[in-house]
C-alpha cells in the first residue's frame, strides 16, 4: 500500500520565485490537499514533491504540475503537495490559489 | 487565507482549524510551532496508505489576548475527523505543557502582578477522538492530555471553544468537560458517543442519527448550555468566540474555576444529582428536560437567534459555580 | 338496411358493475375505513388492469401501495402499473407477489437497482422508461389508467380534494382515469369537514381513505449549501458569466443538483457583482428549492411554478404570493403537467448536472446496474420543436447554431440553452468522459431497446467542465463537435486526446472558452462567494419562515 | 478456582484472589461511606493487601444497573464513573492529613468493554462522569497515591482511559488468559478506515500503534509488566505499589502516570515520534517567549 511519492524538477527562463519565504494553503481534507511553497536556491529550478495515496494516475500529476510551474514560470522554488484523492481540477485550483497567498504582501500584523 | 479582520467576519463553521487559531487571539500576535514548515507528518498513515498532513490535524501555537500569553491548539475536522494520532496528541499535550513553563516564568519575572499575565490554554475542538489508524498511540495521548489538565488545575485557566462541524467526541468529549471554561455555538457539539454509534446500540427507533435536529438538541451547543454544561453560547462567527476569549481573561482566576463542573468530590455530588434527575425525570428528549427548567415551550428555543435565546432560555440552576 | 346494435359503454358498465361489489365498504359519503382498504382493492381491480400508483419524487400514495401488495394474487394479478415513479419497495413488491406484470414509468430513484435485477430475471415486463410528458400523454392515448391510487392532504367525506403544496401529477392523473369511466381512489392525511380549497372536485373521486399514517414526502430539491465545493462554486461561476450573462437568460429550470443550487446562491453575490440583476433570472419552472431563497429575497425572481412542492417550504412560498402560484386559501398549488409544459415550451434554458459524456456529446445520468429513468430532465433538456415564440436568449443561440443553415437555409429560427455541467473527474478519479456511456451497458443488463440517455449530443448547446465551456452548439459538424468535448475533458482519456492546436482554433472562435477566456479569477472560486452557507443561513434569509426537515437542522 | 477461561467478567473474583482474605468493606473509605445503591457496575472500597489498607476500583461484569440499561457486563455508566471518581475523592480525603509515603495505595481492576452508550446519556453528558474519574485519579496520584491498575479482562477504548490509564502503573495479565486492550476489534477498524482486513492483520503483526492486544501495548509504553499467572496479580501488584511509593518519594513523578508511559513508549521504540514533536515545539517556543511573556 504505502503512500506514492512523485517527484518532478524544472528548469524554465526567466524563473520567478515567490514574494513571501514559506507559504501554506489548504487542508488534507478527503478530495482536497495542502500546498506548501518555500523559497530555494535551487539555481533557477523549481522542485515539486507529491504524496498522494493515489496511484496510476502519476502522468496525469505530471501534466497538471508542470503546466502550473511552466505557465507561471516559477522558480527556486520547492512546492510540496501532501494529496487526498483531489482530483485535477481541485489540484490546479489550490496550486492557482497557493501561489497568490505566496505573494500576497503581508500588511499590518506582527 | 483571510486576514485577521476578515476571519472575524467570517463563520466560525466555515473556518479551517489554522484560521481559528488566528483569529482567536489579538490580531497579528499568533505564532505556529510545529508549522507545517516543519513537515511532522504522522509515522503511521503512510504504511496504511492514509494521506498525510505536514500539520497532523491540528495546529498548535502562542497568541495573546491583551498582555496574556494564550497557547491554541486548534483542531482540523477534515483532516481524518480531526481524530487524535501520536503527533496529534504530541502537540496537544505539549502546548499545555509550555503553557505550565510560560505560568512558572511569569511568576517569576512578576511576582506581584502575574495575573495579569497569567498564561492560559484555549483548545478550539474538531474531533472525533482517537484515531484509528493509530489508535493505541491516540488514546495514550489521550491520557496525557487529561494528566497535564490536571497539572494546570488551580494555575492557568483551559478553555474550550467548540462550535465547529465535527463537534467534539470520543475521547476528546471527556478531555472537553474536564476543561475550566466551555464556550460553543449552537452548532457545535460535545458528548461522548457519536449519533451513529447510539443509532446502532438502541435501535433507530430510539435514535435515528440522520435526524440532525434530534442529534443537535441531544448533543448542540444550546442543550449544553441551558444543562450549565457550557458555560457561553456565542454566535457562529470567529468574532464570536475571541470576543467571547476576551471576557473570560478579563475575570480573575478564582472566578474561573467557578464554571467547572467536575473536578472535585462537591462537583462530583452535584453531578450525581443530576444523573438522579434523569432517572426521576425518565426523560425521553432534551426538550423534556428544557421544559424541567422552566422554559414553557421547549421546542421554541430550538430556531431562536442565539441573543433572544440568551434573553429567555431558563438553564439548570447551579449549587455551585 | 338494418342497423347493427352495438353497446357504446361498456366501460361504465363495468365499472358500475365493480362499484356494485364494493358498495358495502363505504361508510359515509364516499369515506371507506383504511381496514377496508384491501378488500376495497380486491373488489374494484380486476386481473389485468391497467393500474396507476400516484406517486413521484415527492409525494407518495404510500398506504394504497401497500395495501395493493396486500390483494389476493389468485384474485388479483397481471396487472399492468402505469406510474410516474418506482422508489418505494412496495412498488416492486407488487410485481414479486406476481399482482403486477407489466410496467411503465418515468422515473425510479432508491428502486433502481432492484428493478434492473427484476427486469433481468423476468419478474417484470418493462413497457418503456418515458419523460413525465410523454408518460401523462400516453394516459390518454394507449396507457389509460383503469383504477387510479392517489394521494391527498385531505378529503371532505363528499370526495373533494385538497392536494395543495404538493398537488404534483394527481390532476392529470384523475382527469385520465375519471373522464375514461376508470375509478379514482385517494388516500388521506385526514377526513375534514372543509376541505381549504378544492383541488379535485368530489364528482371526480370514488372513495376516500383517511391513511393511518401522513403520506410520506421526500424532500428531493433541499440542497445543504454546506456541502457545495469550490469546484462546483467555480463551475457556477464560469456558467453565470459565459451563459446567463452571455446570453441574458431570463427563462429557465434548473436541475437539482449543487451546479445550480451554487449559481441560485451566487445571484446575489456574484451575478449582482457582474451586474446582471434584472438582466437574467427572472423566470422559473422550478420547485421551491431552498437555495432560491436568498435570490427571491434580493428581488431577482418574479415567477416561479412549480412541480411540486418542497417539504418546509410552505409558509415561506405562502407568504411569497407576487413570486408563486398561490391558491385562494393561500397555498401553493403545484402542477408537474403544467410546470414541465413551461419548462418545456417557455422556457429559454435547462441547465443541470449529468454524471457521464461520450465522446460525441451525449450525456446520461444511466449507471451500469440500475434502472432509474430521468423524470422530467429529457423534457426540459431538449430543443421544443413545437416553439414559435421568440425571445434574446433563444434567438441568439439559434443565430449562433453551426448546423442552421444546412438545415434551414437562411431562416432565422432560436435555438433553446441546454446546458450540461459537470466535472471532469467524479469522486475517486473517476472520469466524467467516457468512450462509451455506462447506458449501453445497462441496455444489455436490463434488456433495454436502446441505451438510456439522458440528454442527446444534438440538443445539448453547453457543456461546462471546470477546464472551460464548449458552446457546443457552433459547431458545424460532428467533427467539431468531438474536438469540442475533447478540449474540455481535461485529463480524463479523452481530454488527453486533445490536439493543442485544434483546441488553440476552438479558443480562438469562441466554441471553447476557459476560465481565464471568460476573465475569471479561479482564486476566488470559494465559499465565500455563497450568500448562504448552511441551511441556517437560509432560514435566517427567509426571515424564519423556512421550515428544514430535521434531517437537514445542524443546529 | 478454574483460571482457565481466563477472567472476564471476574472483577469481584479477583478482588478476593488479590486482598487479604474477608477483608474486603464495599463503599467504605475509613469511615466515609460512599452510596451503595448507585452504580452497581462498579465496586468499590476497602481492601488490605498483607495487612497494608488499600482502595479497590474493579468492574462488575455480574451486575445490571436497573436504572440505566446500557449498563451490563462491565459497562461504565453515569453512576459508575461517579461512584468510581468518589471512591478516589474519599481516598484523598481519607488520608489528606497523612505525608506522602503514607498515602494509601489504589488498586484499579480493569474489566471494562466501554463507557455507557445511549441518548439518556448524551442529553445528561456521560463525558462529564468519565471526565471526573480521570481528574480525580490524576489527582489522587500527583498527592502521592500509588495507582496500580490490573488489567484482568478487557480494557477497551474510552472505558480504558477512564478506567486504567491515568494510573502510575498499569498491569496486564498475560493474553492467554483472554486479557483484550485494544480501542476497537480490527473488523471494526477495517470497516472505518475502509483499509482491508488482511491488510491490516498482516500489518498489526508488527506494528504496535493500532494492533489489538496486551504485547502491542506493552511495548508502546501502555503497559508495565505483564503477569503470567492468576497467582502472581497480588504480588505483583505490590511490588509495583513499593516501586511507585519509592519513585514519588524520590521526586520522580514524571516517570510515572501517562507521561512516563509517554517515555517508555519511546524507550520501547513504540511511540518515538512524539518526543521529537515535543521537543521541536519547545524549541519554537523558547525562540519567541520573551516577547509573548514580556507583552
Amino acid at each position: 500500500m504505502a503512500l506514492n511519492e512523485l517527484n518532478f524538477k524544472y528548469k524554465v527562463e526567466n524563473p520567478q520565485s515567490i514574494a513571501k519565504e514559506y507559504s501554506h494553503l489548504g487542508v488534507v481534507g478527503s478530495g482536497d490537499l495542502e500546498v506548501l511553497m518555500e523559497k530555494k536556491d535551487f539555481g533557477g529550478g523549481a522542485e515539486v514533491k507529491v504524496v498522494t495515496p493515489v496511484t496510476g494516475f502519476d502522468k496525469v500529476w505530471e501534466m497538471v504540475v508542470t503546466k502550473f510551474v511552466k505557465g507561471n514560470n516559477l522558480g527556486d522554488l520547492l512546492i510540496e503537495i501532501n494529496d487526498n484523492n483531489a482530483t485535477p481540477v481541485v489540484v490546479s485550483m489550490r496550486l492557482r490559489q497557493a501561489l497568490a497567498e505566496a505573494n500576497k504582501i503581508e500588511k499590518g500584523g506582527e | 487565507m483571510l486576514s485577521w479582520d476578515e476571519l472575524q467576519k467570517a463563520k466560525f463553521t466555515e473556518a479551517n482549524a489554522r484560521e481559528r487559531a488566528f483569529g482567536l487571539v489579538d490580531k497579528g500576535t499568533f505564532t505556529e510551532f510545529v508549522s507545517p514548515r516543519d513537515r511532522m507528518p504522522s509515522p503511521h498513515l503512510p504504511v496504511l496508505g492514509e494521506a498525510i498532513g505536514y500539520d497532523d490535524g491540528v495546529v498548535t501555537g502562542i497568541g495573546l489576548i491583551g498582555k496574556r500569553p494564550v497557547f491554541v491548539v486548534s483542531q482540523e475536522g477534515r483532516f481524518i475527523g480531526g481524530a487524535v494520532g501520536e503527533v496529534h496528541g504530541a502537540k496537544m499535550v505539549q502546548a499545555i505543557k509550555l503553557a505550565l513553563k510560560a505560568y512558572e516564568d511569569v511568576k517569576v519575572k512578576y511576582p506581584d502582578s502575574y495575573e495579569e499575565r497569567l498564561p492560559a490554554v484555549v483548545i478550539s475542538f474538531e474531533t472525533g477522538g482517537v484515531r484509528l489508524h493509530e489508535s493505541n498511540a491516540g488514546l495514550l495521548a489521550h491520557a496525557e492530555v487529561m494528566d497535564q489538565f490536571q497539572d494546570a488545575r488551580g494555575k492557568i485557566p483551559i478553555i474550550a471553544v467548540i462550535g465547529s462541524k465535527i463537534g467534539c467526541f470520543g475521547g476528546m468529549g471527556f478531555v472537553g468537560a474536564a476543561t475550566d471554561v466551555i464556550i460553543m455555538s449552537e452548532q457545535g457539539r460535545l458528548g461522548l458517543t457519536g449519533p451513529e454509534v447510539i443509532e446502532q446500540e438502541m435501535g433507530k427507533d430510539e435514535f435515528d442519527a440522520s435526524n440532525k435536529a434530534l442529534v443537535f438538541r441531544t448533543t448542540g451547543g444550546k442543550h449544553k448550555y441551558i444543562m450549565q454544561d457550557a458555560n457561553f453560547l456565542v454566535e457562529d462567527s470567529v468574532a464570536g468566540f475571541y470576543q467571547q476569549l476576551q471576557e473570560v481573561m478579563k475575570l480573575p482566576f478564582a472566578e474561573i474555576e467557578k464554571f467547572r463542573r467536575i473536578g472535585s468530590k462537591k462537583l462530583v455530588e452535584e453531578q450525581l444529582e443530576l444523573v438522579k434527575l434523569a432517572v426521576g425525570l425518565g426523560a425521553k428528549d432534551s426538550m423534556d428536560v428544557w421544559k424541567y427548567y422552566g422554559n414553557e415551550d421547549p421546542a421554541k428555543l430550538v430556531d431562536m437567534g442565539p441573543d433572544e435565546f440568551l434573553k429567555v432560555a431558563k438553564r439548570r440552576e447551579r449549587k455551585l459555580g | 338496411m338494418e342497423r347493427e346494435v352495438r353497446v357504446w359503454d361498456n366501460l361504465k358498465r363495468d365499472t358500475e358493475e365493480r362499484m356494485k361489489k364494493v358498495a358495502h365498504l363505504v361508510e359515509e359519503g364516499k369515506v371507506v375505513k383504511a381496514e377496508n382498504t384491501v378488500a376495497l382493492l380486491e373488489g374494484v381491480i380486476k386481473p389485468g388492469d391497467k393500474v396507476n400508483l400516484e406517486g413521484n419524487n415527492q409525494k407518495q400514495a404510500d398506504f394504497l401501495a401497500e395495501c395493493l401488495c396486500e390483494v389476493d394474487p389468485k384474485k388479483i394479478y397481471d396487472l399492468h402499473m402505469v406510474q410516474s415513479v418506482v422508489s418505494l419497495k412496495s412498488h416492486l413488491d407488487v410485481f414479486e407477489k406476481g399482482i403486477a406484470k407489466k410496467l411503465d414509468f418515468s422515473f425510479s430513484g432508491p428502486q433502481a437497482g432492484r428493478l434492473a435485477d427484476f427486469v433481468r430475471d423476468g419478474k417484470l415486463e418493462l413497457g418503456a422508461i418515458h419523460t413525465y410528458l410523454e408518460l401523462f400523454g400516453r394516459y390518454y392515448a394507449d396507457l389509460v389508467p383503469k383504477v387510479a391510487l392517489i394521494v391527498a392532504f385531505e378529503a371532505d367525506k363528499e370526495g373533494n380534494l385538497y392536494t395543495g403544496f404538493n398537488t404534483e401529477d394527481t390532476p392529470i392523473i384523475v382527469e385520465a382515469t375519471k373522464f375514461k369511466q376508470g375509478i379514482v381512489i385517494a388516500q388521506v392525511n385526514k377526513i375534514v369537514d372543509k376541505v381549504p380549497r378544492v383541488d379535485i372536485p368530489a364528482d371526480w373521486v370514488d372513495f376516500v381513505i383517511q391513511s393511518p399514517k401522513n403520506f410520506y414526502i421526500e424532500p428531493l430539491f433541499t440542497r445543504d449549501p454546506g456541502l457545495i465545493t469550490d469546484t462546483q462554486i467555480l463551475m457556477g461561476m464560469m456558467a453565470l458569466k459565459g451563459v446567463y450573462a452571455e446570453y441574458g437568460v431570463q427563462s429557465m429550470n434548473h436541475g437539482i443538483g449543487f451546479f445550480t443550487a451554487a449559481i441560485e446562491l451566487m445571484l446575489p453575490t456574484y451575478a449582482e457583482e457582474l451586474g446582471l440583476k434584472g438582466k437574467i433570472c427572472s423566470y422559473f419552472a422550478l420547485n421551491p428549492h431552498p437555495t432560491m431563497i436568498p435570490a427571491i429575497e434580493s428581488g431577482w425572481v418574479k415567477n416561479i411554478h412549480c412541480f411540486g412542492g418542497e417539504l418546509g417550504m410552505e409558509k415561506y412560498v405562502a407568504a411569497r404570493s407576487d413570486v408563486f402560484f398561490i391558491g385562494p386559501d393561500g397555498t401553493l398549488r403545484s402542477n408537474r403537467a403544467y410546470s414541465q409544459a413551461a419548462g418545456h415550451y417557455a422556457m429559454d434554458m435547462f441547465i443541470g448536472g449529468t454524471l457521464q459524456i461520450d465522446k460525441y456529446g451525449n450525456s446520461s445520468t444511466a449507471t451500469a446496474n440500475r434502472v432509474a429513468g430521468f423524470g422530467g430532465a429529457p423534457n426540459m433538456g431538449c430543443d421544443a420543436k413545437g416553439r414559435r415564440h421568440s425571445s434574446d436568449a433563444w434567438l441568439k443561440c439559434g443565430l449562433e447554431y453551426g448546423m442552421q443553415e444546412a438545415l434551414l437555409g437562411k431562416m432565422p429560427r432560436g435555438k433553446k440553452l441546454v446546458v450540461q455541467m459537470q466535472e471532469t473527474f467524479k469522486e475517486k478519479m473517476d472520469p466524467a468522459f467516457v468512450d462509451e456511456l455506462d447506458a449501453w451497458k445497462l441496455q444489455k443488463n436490463a434488456n433495454l431497446d436502446i441505451p438510456p440517455v439522458m440528454v442527446y449530443s444534438d440538443d445539448v448547446t453547453h457543456y461546462i467542465t471546470e477546464e472551460g465551456i464548449a458552446y457546443f452548439h457552433k459547431c458545424v459538424d460532428m467533427k467539431e463537435k468531438m474536438a469540442a468535448i475533447r478540449a474540455i475533458a481535461g485529463y480524463t482519456e479523452i481530454g488527453l486526446q486533445a490536439k493543442e492546436e485544434e483546441t488553440m482554433d476552438l479558443r480562438k472562435r469562441g466554441i471553447v472558452k476557459t476560465p481565464e477566456d471568460l476573465g475569471i479569477d479561479v482564486t476566488r472560486a470559494n465559499r465565500s462567494m455563497l450568500a448562504a452557507k448552511n441551511i441556517k443561513e437560509l432560514v435566517e434569509w427567509s426571515g424564519g419562515l423556512y421550515n428544514p426537515p430535521a434531517r437537514f437542522r445542524n443546529w | 478456582m478454574d483460571y482457565e477461561q481466563g477472567m472476564i467478567g471476574r472483577g469481584r473474583d479477583a478482588l478476593e484472589m488479590i486482598f487479604d482474605a474477608d477483608s474486603i468493606k464495599e463503599n467504605l473509605i475509613d469511615d466515609i461511606q460512599i452510596e451503595a445503591e448507585i452504580g452497581p457496575g462498579a465496586v468499590v472500597g476497602t481492601g488490605l493487601l498483607d495487612g497494608e489498607k488499600a482502595t479497590f476500583i474493579a468492574n462488575d461484569a455480574q451486575a445490571i444497573n436497573p436504572r440505566f440499561n446500557v449498563v451490563y457486563f462491565g459497562v461504565i455508566g453515569m453512576e459508575e464513573a461517579y461512584k468510581m471518581a468518589l471512591a478516589v475523592y474519599s481516598t484523598i480525603e481519607a488520608d489528606k492529613d497523612k505525608p506522602l509515603e503514607q498515602k494509601r495505595p489504589l488498586v484499579l481492576i480493569v474489566d471494562t468493554p466501554g463507557n455507557g452508550p445511549g441518548k439518556t446519556e448524551e442529553i445528561f453528558g456521560m463525558n462529564k462522569a468519565t471526565g471526573s474519574y480521570q481528574l480525580a485519579l490524576a489527582e489522587a496520584r500527583k498527592l502521592g497515591h500509588p495507582i496500580i491498575a490490573m488489567v484482568i479482562g478487557r480494557a477497551i477504548s474510552g472505558a480504558f482511559l477512564c478506567h486504567g490509564l491515568q494510573a502510575d502503573q498499569i498491569l496486564a495479565l498475560d493474553k492467554t488468559f483472554g486479557t483484550m486492550i485494544h480501542v476497537m476489534p480490527l473488523t471494526s477498524i477495517s470497516r472505518i478506515t475502509k483499509i482491508d482486513i488482511e491488510r491490516l492483520e498482516e500489518l498489526s503483526k508488527d506494528n504496535p500503534v493500532f494492533a489489538a492486544g496486551v504485547d502491542f501495548f506493552h511495548r508502546l509504553g501502555g503497559v508495565e509488566e505483564i503477569v503470567k499467572k492468576v497467582e502472581d496479580m497480588k504480588a505483583t501488584i505490590k511490588k509495583h505499589i513499593a516501586e511507585v511509593r519509592e519513585a514519588k518519594k524520590a521526586g520522580q513523578q514524571e516517570k510515572l502516570g501517562p507521561w512516563g508511559r509517554g517515555a517508555l513508549g519511546d524507550e520501547r521504540g513504540g511511540r518515538v515520534a512524539r518526543k521529537k514533536v515535543m521537543e521541536k515545539m519547545t524549541e519554537e517556543y523558547n525562540a519567541v517567549a520573551d516577547k509573548y511573556l514580556n507583552a
